[in-house]
């Protein structure tokens, strides 16, 4: 493993970046209340560098091999987006700079907006939200004050069992009381128990299309039928909206609210876990609720609207995760629209040609066809004593990155897989004979999979112990355990 | 430009190996009647030369801080960063993975965030960071609702000299679960009115939230502030600027339960606003109870140290609707730039950083002193950032500014009439030189133009 | 900003450990007397900050292309670079790394230099390339060295329609070894006058060198000229142009025996003319005549492929004045763009960019054959680049160009005055727009200044 | 291994890179004349990004670690470095473009060939020349066309027998006859040798200074001036002037030309074999030997100076690696006048200090004080069957990169050791304990290194059936060992 920074920036010197301070002459000392140093490293930039690196180097990314996240979109982050997102232009704006000096940005949003509203079908869209997480909750705020301006008392939230994580939290924090509805055998929502669930004090009933399962919902003009006869709100989770590029307009269906993440659907990057971009939707009805400010046409120009006295107000300091809008935007250009719907079809292909191989040798709870990703259980190793997680681990060792595992919950011994439409049919191929061989060794030598990784930077970690007492922060100035 | 690498007989062949005859038939479950009809109107492909073109003609469409002197703050600076930063962001080992779910192939990103938590640790002096937060807004928002959960009141109590942008989210956050935030206003110096903050706990309250600086630059009695809090058996939650660490007392120093803050200073561009990167360190008691995700130190099967993400019970992907957050995707890339920055520049070069803030923030002060009719009501106990009230409008001052090349401040009337018409806040970072800052000091005096 | 990491105690302590007390001591064989007294006139040490303002401030002082639209050619053109080649290049696994001499721990760049010669030996249709020499001008000079050894006779034919700046590095580096070169002049078409070939070849020449197409953009009749050269016993020695290569007939079609170019327009940028990429191909039987590095493909002990520098008994490091050249350092990042450029453009862009080039350079041809008192003397058989004389001085023509953003072309007057007063040399690449090119001839014919 | 780009981009697509041709009424077809296609690969920007990325990772580079390669100058090159010369000012200029648009350009060569003279104590630097090798032909053809112009017939260059290999080959290829000569014991040029071999055939005097062994010449002031008074020069390889910054002009003790490498002492990165820059430097009465254009004053900015009737005209198309200007010249403004001392400094505190560690296992033929590097031997392991060659890919294995080996050609199983400055103590300290680890291996178990390497991404080459028939181009459409 790698020393910490803090051990290698002991006792060193950092170099000099910026100028004498040219005004000596202030004297500031009266100001200092802090006792001691920071206890930051000092480190010649050679050194500092080559420790980077070295990270750098025990990462599986994108660009060194496929990555099957199911619900994760890792697709391809084109570079040269990297490097328009790079230009002063962009990043060196202050966000309260005059509006004349930032019409290029306005501009830029103002388009991005639109372009969502066109694939959506939406009414309009606010950026504002810079997770997926932070679309629900900004989405669950907009039904919350939709419904108190109303004067109905609707608290309660519907939410199947196949959701993500993030839907009934968000629903929790807004102060809605969730109720989990079970899918049916076949992975979909159940129009009759919803039905049933259904009343006076449903809020929303929030669903994610395509599922967590990478189906489509065969009922859902009776689901959001059934919810608007009940004078609720239909939000739809749009983290799988890359099965749905040209081929379905949600707003166009009837959905009221919804999120997409740019992080995934429109070819941002994740950064090891952020930042993304949650921009959230709505219907005409809804318009009014949205973040303030908006960004509006003016005269030849553009420019913020500020009020609105319906709006949620705020869920960011500023206006989202501009710089991650910039690349979307690029994104959806190079695209355009035959090839928005050329991703979907593609991502929609790659997951059945790579289910239809993996189903030989692992189950398939909820046979296709699937949109653009599918689920796979590692159940029929349970005999031989392999659990999904030593597949998983397997997979490392084969220099692949392994699916989503034990998600959605619904699936026992879940492998969530998503292939992207970036990969090419070799690269599925490849994937989808390693899994092959990976369900022999389970059969033949299961010990292998319990054993792996071995060929990674470090082997299976500890992580009851890091639960138990979490180290959390570097102790010592130096030395610790190589 | 597609970035598809399937050919056409890539496709058909796949099809036929899937058992079917067409793209359509794999869409049967969907209704054709809810199916697009025709194109979506987006326009034809471009090329990458049309797109960077395209896009690019938008970035010169802007005026980017290179190209103006910068005296904007209120949350976000214009400070240098260095080349490193950059060269670490530009690795696509960082930027192109995704979430470290499989630690042993992600033990870079995992251990540089590991760093990063510490250096948070120790710039706030608390137990422990997590590992990043969207931006200051919601860390305070999530702060409040540890507080409230801790302390099991729905009321807290925040300073009136706190961005109204802060604010409004804090708002949004709060309505849901309608917890009550009261306002603690300011004295005739622009901190905070520790009266009558006494007479608001009156009422329970789960936190009193300070920020020091506050909005307005100045810096509080944090310890008097803690006291306070304390006392009335509220948690203290400050909100602090990253860089006024180095020089003022840290949030662990003077008994802070939870420090969040904004660390857009900590090598991250301003980015007309986004991303930005929220920090949260707590006492250790608290740690169990907070939001998002967390970085440990643990060992492999073999002995050899690692890193994993750990209390994963308080997060929703495990914990669902009884999770501490639903915060999911966080800004770690940002965290990445904040641990690249405060690597490079060091214990003293940041300090340095500090100081260079601090002296030219006050020299402008006391250049401002001297010019007639600026008024600055607060007094210069700033760190780096003050009120100033211009003779004329502000309007027209900052016109003239911005005329002249300058970004002289945030106009603060609208938000805040209590400071009166022509107030403006004005930060002054390591990055002005003194030609700027007196070329700032001629333009208040009327005595701009020159050049 | 220092770039040193050691501090003064480590300074200490190594020299306590080395057994000396002062620096000093170790500077004992330096007799003090040669010494430099007090520090040199250089300034003081620059933080980054100053650093990237002071030399930054220098590219503001400069109009680049991209401010500008670009009808300059002469051997560098202002072509699309896709953004893959910046971004393998600011890969420091690559640009950090010396010459693979530990090739175990170098088959990076091992086996893209292998790819590489591999696109060169392709487009020049050659049976291998070398791994790059410095830029066309000195591949020219080696090639002519082994056209010398090769057919040992010193004395080699050239084009008089050739680049004055390749004719004076081939004069340079003929001198030391009293090579003749002797010159072809061009007929009324701006073609190699084959008859005077002829007549030169009465005495013998190792080589016949043809640039195709030449420095006045026309085509060669490249296999008249092949067969002419190889009757007379000589080598033919083909300059061409690589994007040329997409359209027109390779040198290995025609025969010839070396071929030689820049390969500068293989997504390197113009960079005020450096660096460059020299690119030679060869013949078989020549490849242990040729200078410079050679990738070969081999095996390691257990069988598995991988690549090494090969025939290094050419090479200076072992052979020393017996190498075929003493060129070491080469050209290796600029041959890596190279083969990024061209793998990303692939078969169908790269002939695109061709394509392009030839169509829109062709438009402008037109468009000025339009303009009253513009002429071309050589008529239409060029690729990409040709010469045109302006009604007016051509020195008033390319300054009102300039003025209106457009860089008209390279005056060809003082170095050609055979092509009388007023001859420029005009190119045109696939980024020019019909914008441009029209805005072009409405200059020429003195409708300029709109827009 | 990793497939090649042909074997990866064989029927696939690639992108769309430029906009389609805006005059598609042009017919250009008749003149077109190749028959078939190039051969290029055809490959989606995923699959070239991950091809590119995998073959990075099979690079040892200088953020990798310590890169001791004697001679070679293998310091950190700055970051920030490389973003300047990134600027498009920089980058996006044509070299005939019209002087006033490119004053700053100008002004960079101008400043740089300063800062050269000041360092160097030379009285004027031409940059053209583009590698050391290059340098030194250049300064060649000057003492040619010096001697020509005087006409005297002097057609032999003297050239120690530790000269690097470069300094023979160009002189035949300038037309002059090399003349080796001894070094003494001490690893030095002996006066008396060289005071019998020069005579009034004798045109230049070639040495490199500090020599290959890393020594001063002590004699250096008597050479030059048995030199000069045969009516000869004194040329000086000054790729090792990482050792004499600020402490030593050579301009300033006698020597008439000497050529810099920017890529070696000025921290401008080698790029895998270059580009570099070679700038050539002389004394007074050569200045106008000195190839064009020149860039001069001229009122209050820098014009082009193309004419020099004497000038030895030009080496390169255009103005030399102005690019590689750039990274130089920003070098030297980081430093400074005290920095670069320090440079030097550290320098010869790193390798005097690596060579006492060193030389506790390792034979040292001509012990100290050395200067910027010294030369180990590996002959002390033969009587235990193992050679240089061994060691070096022994440190393969630890992860290091080896030295300079088997050369200067007068030490025996020569290890050419060059820390540099920028390397920390703690480095220095962990290669040599990595060196003694392999010197008892040696002892111990040679077997280890004749296996060596075994952690490498490929193992021991066969260059030899390489060299029997090369096999320099992908002959195969697609298809080849894996
Ligand atoms: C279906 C679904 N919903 C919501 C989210 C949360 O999105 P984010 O991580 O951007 O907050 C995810 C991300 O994994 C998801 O897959
Ligand atoms: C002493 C010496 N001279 C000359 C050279 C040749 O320099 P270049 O490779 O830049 O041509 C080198 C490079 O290794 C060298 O070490």
């Amino acid at each position: 493993m790698s020393a910490t920074i803090f051990e290698k920036g002991t006792g060193g010197v950092s170099g000099r970046y910026i100028p004498e301070n040219d005004f000596p002459e202030e004297r500031i000392d009266d100001l200092i209340s802090r006792s001691g140093e920071v206890g930051l490293p000092r480190i010649g930039q050679q050194d500092l560098i080559r420790h980077y690196v070295e990270l750098a180097s025990k990462n599986y990314h994108i660009d060194k091999g496929m990555y099957p996240l199911g619900s994760c979109t890792m697709k391809y982050n084109p570079v040269v987006n990297e490097e328009i997102a790079r230009l002063d232009g962009f990043t060196g704006l202050h966000p309260a700079q005059d509006e004349e000096d930032v019409q290029g940005a306005l501009e830029l949003i103002y388009n991005l907006e639109s372009a969502l509203c066109e694939i959506t079908g939406m009414s309009a869209f606010s950026l504002q939200p810079v997770a997926g997480a932070h679309g629900e909750l900004t989405g669950m705020m907009i039904a919350r004050d939709y419904f108190r301006g109303r004067g109905e008392d609707r608290n309660v939230v519907i939410v199947p069992d196949s959701a993500h994580g993030t839907n009934p939290a968000s629903v929790v924090i807004c102060g809605f009381t969730p109720k989990t509805i079970p899918s049916n055998d076949k992975g979909l929502i159940d129009p009759e128990i919803l039905e049933k669930e259904v009343n006076e004090k449903t809020a929303v009933f929030m669903l994610t299309l395509p599922n967590t399962l990478g189906l489509f919902e065969k009922e859902i003009a009776r689901i959001i039928e059934i919810v608007h006869r009940a004078g609720a709100l239909v939000y739809m989770d749009g983290a799988n909206m890359n099965a749905l590029l040209g081929l379905v307009r949600p707003g166009s269906i009837g959905i009221d609210i919804m999120h997409v993440n740019l992080h995934k659907t429109f070819a941002t990057p994740h950064g090891g876990g952020g930042p993304g971009s949650g921009p959230v939707g709505v219907r005409e009805h809804l318009v009014d609720f949205l973040p303030v400010p908006r960004v509006v046409r003016e005269g030849g120009g553009f420019a913020f609207d500020h009020v609105s006295e319906k709006s949620i107000g705020k869920v960011h300091s500023w206006y989202g995760n501009f710089n991650v809008f910039v690349k979307a935007y690029a994104y959806i250009c190079a695209c355009g629209a035959s090839g928005l719907r050329a991703v979907s079809e593609n991502a929609i292909i790659n997951a059945n040609y790579l289910m239809s191989r993996i189903g030989k040798w692992y189950d398939i709870k909820y046979p296709g066809p699937c949109m653009h990703e599918f689920v796979a259980s590692g159940r029929n190793l349970k005999a031989h004593g392999v659990r999904t997680t030593d597949v998983a681990k397997r997979l490392l060792d084969y220099g692949l990155h392994a699916p989503t595992v034990y998600f959605p919950l619904i699936v026992e011994e879940a492998l969530m897989i998503e292939p992207v439409e970036t990969e090419k049919r070799e690269t599925l191929d490849h994937f989808a004979s390693v899994m092959e061989r990976i369900s022999i060794e389970a059969r033949e030598n299961p010990q292998i999979l319990h054993d792996a990784p071995v060929t990674t930077p470090v082997r299976r970690l500890d992580e009851a112990a890091a639960a138990r007492n979490p180290d959390l922060c570097w102790a010592g100035p130096a030395g610790g355990p190589e | 430009m597609s970035f598809i690498q399937n050919t056409d007989s890539d496709r058909e062949e796949m099809l036929r190996a899937t058992g079917v005859s067409s793209f359509e038939q794999l869409l049967s479950p969907v209704d054709p009647a809810l199916r697009v009809k025709g194109d979506l109107k987006l326009g034809r492909p471009m090329s990458e030369t049309e797109v960077r073109s395209h896009v690019g003609a938008m970035a010169s469409r802007n005026r980017p801080a290179g190209s103006l002197a910068s005296f904007l703050g209120g949350g976000i600076y214009d400070r240098f960063i260095p080349a490193t930063v950059r060269y670490v962001l530009s690795r696509s080992e960082f930027y192109t993975s995704y979430t470290p779910y499989q630690a042993e192939v992600s033990q870079g990103t995992l251990q540089a965030i590991y760093e990063y938590q510490t250096m948070i640790a120790r710039l706030t002096a608390m137990d422990a960071a997590n590992a990043s937060m969207y931006d200051a807004a919601t860390s305070l928002a999530e702060a409040m609702f540890m507080a409230c959960s801790i302390k099991r009141s729905d009321r807290i109590l925040v300073p009136a000299a706190l961005s109204t942008r802060v604010r409004a989210v804090l708002e949004s956050y709060a309505a849901g679960r309608r917890i009550r935030i009261e306002e603690v206003p300011w004295t005739d110096e622009g901190t905070m009115d520790l009266g009558r903050a006494e007479e608001l706990f009156s009422e329970k309250a789960s936190a009193l939230v300070m920020a020091n600086p506050n909005y307005f630059g100045m810096i509080e009695d944090a310890a008097r502030i803690s006291d306070l809090a304390h006392s009335k058996g509220a948690l203290l939650v400050a909100l602090v600027d990253p860089v006024s660490l180095a020089l003022l007392s840290p949030p662990g120093e003077y008994g802070a339960d939870i420090a969040v803050g904004e660390g857009q200073s900590l090598g991250i561009p301003q980015s007309f606003g986004g991303p930005l990167l929220g920090f949260m360190a707590a006492r250790q008691e608290y740690i169990r109870k907070c939001p998002g995700r967390l970085i440990s130190a643990t060992t492999d099967i073999d002995g050899k140290r690692g890193y994993v993400m750990t209390l994963q019970t308080r997060e929703q992907h495990i914990r669902r609707e009884k999770a501490t957050s639903n915060i999911c995707s966080n800004e770690g890339l940002c965290a990445l730039s904040a641990a690249v920055y405060l690597s490079t520049m060091g214990e003293d070069g940041f300090r340095e950083v500090a100081r260079q803030s601090a002296a030219k923030s006050h020299a402008l002060y006391r250049l401002l002193s001297g010019v007639e009719g600026c008024v600055m009501p607060f007094g210069d106990n700033f760190f780096q950032e003050f009120v100033v009230r211009m003779p004329g409008s502000s309007e027209s001052f900052l016109s003239q500014a911005r005329a002249e090349g300058i970004l002289g401040g945030i106009p603060l009337s609208g938000d805040y009439p209590l400071l009166g018409g022509d107030a403006i806040l004005v930060a002054v970072t390591e990055k002005r030189t003194r030609a700027e800052i007196e070329k700032y000091g001629d333009i208040a005096a009327g005595k701009g133009g020159g050049r």
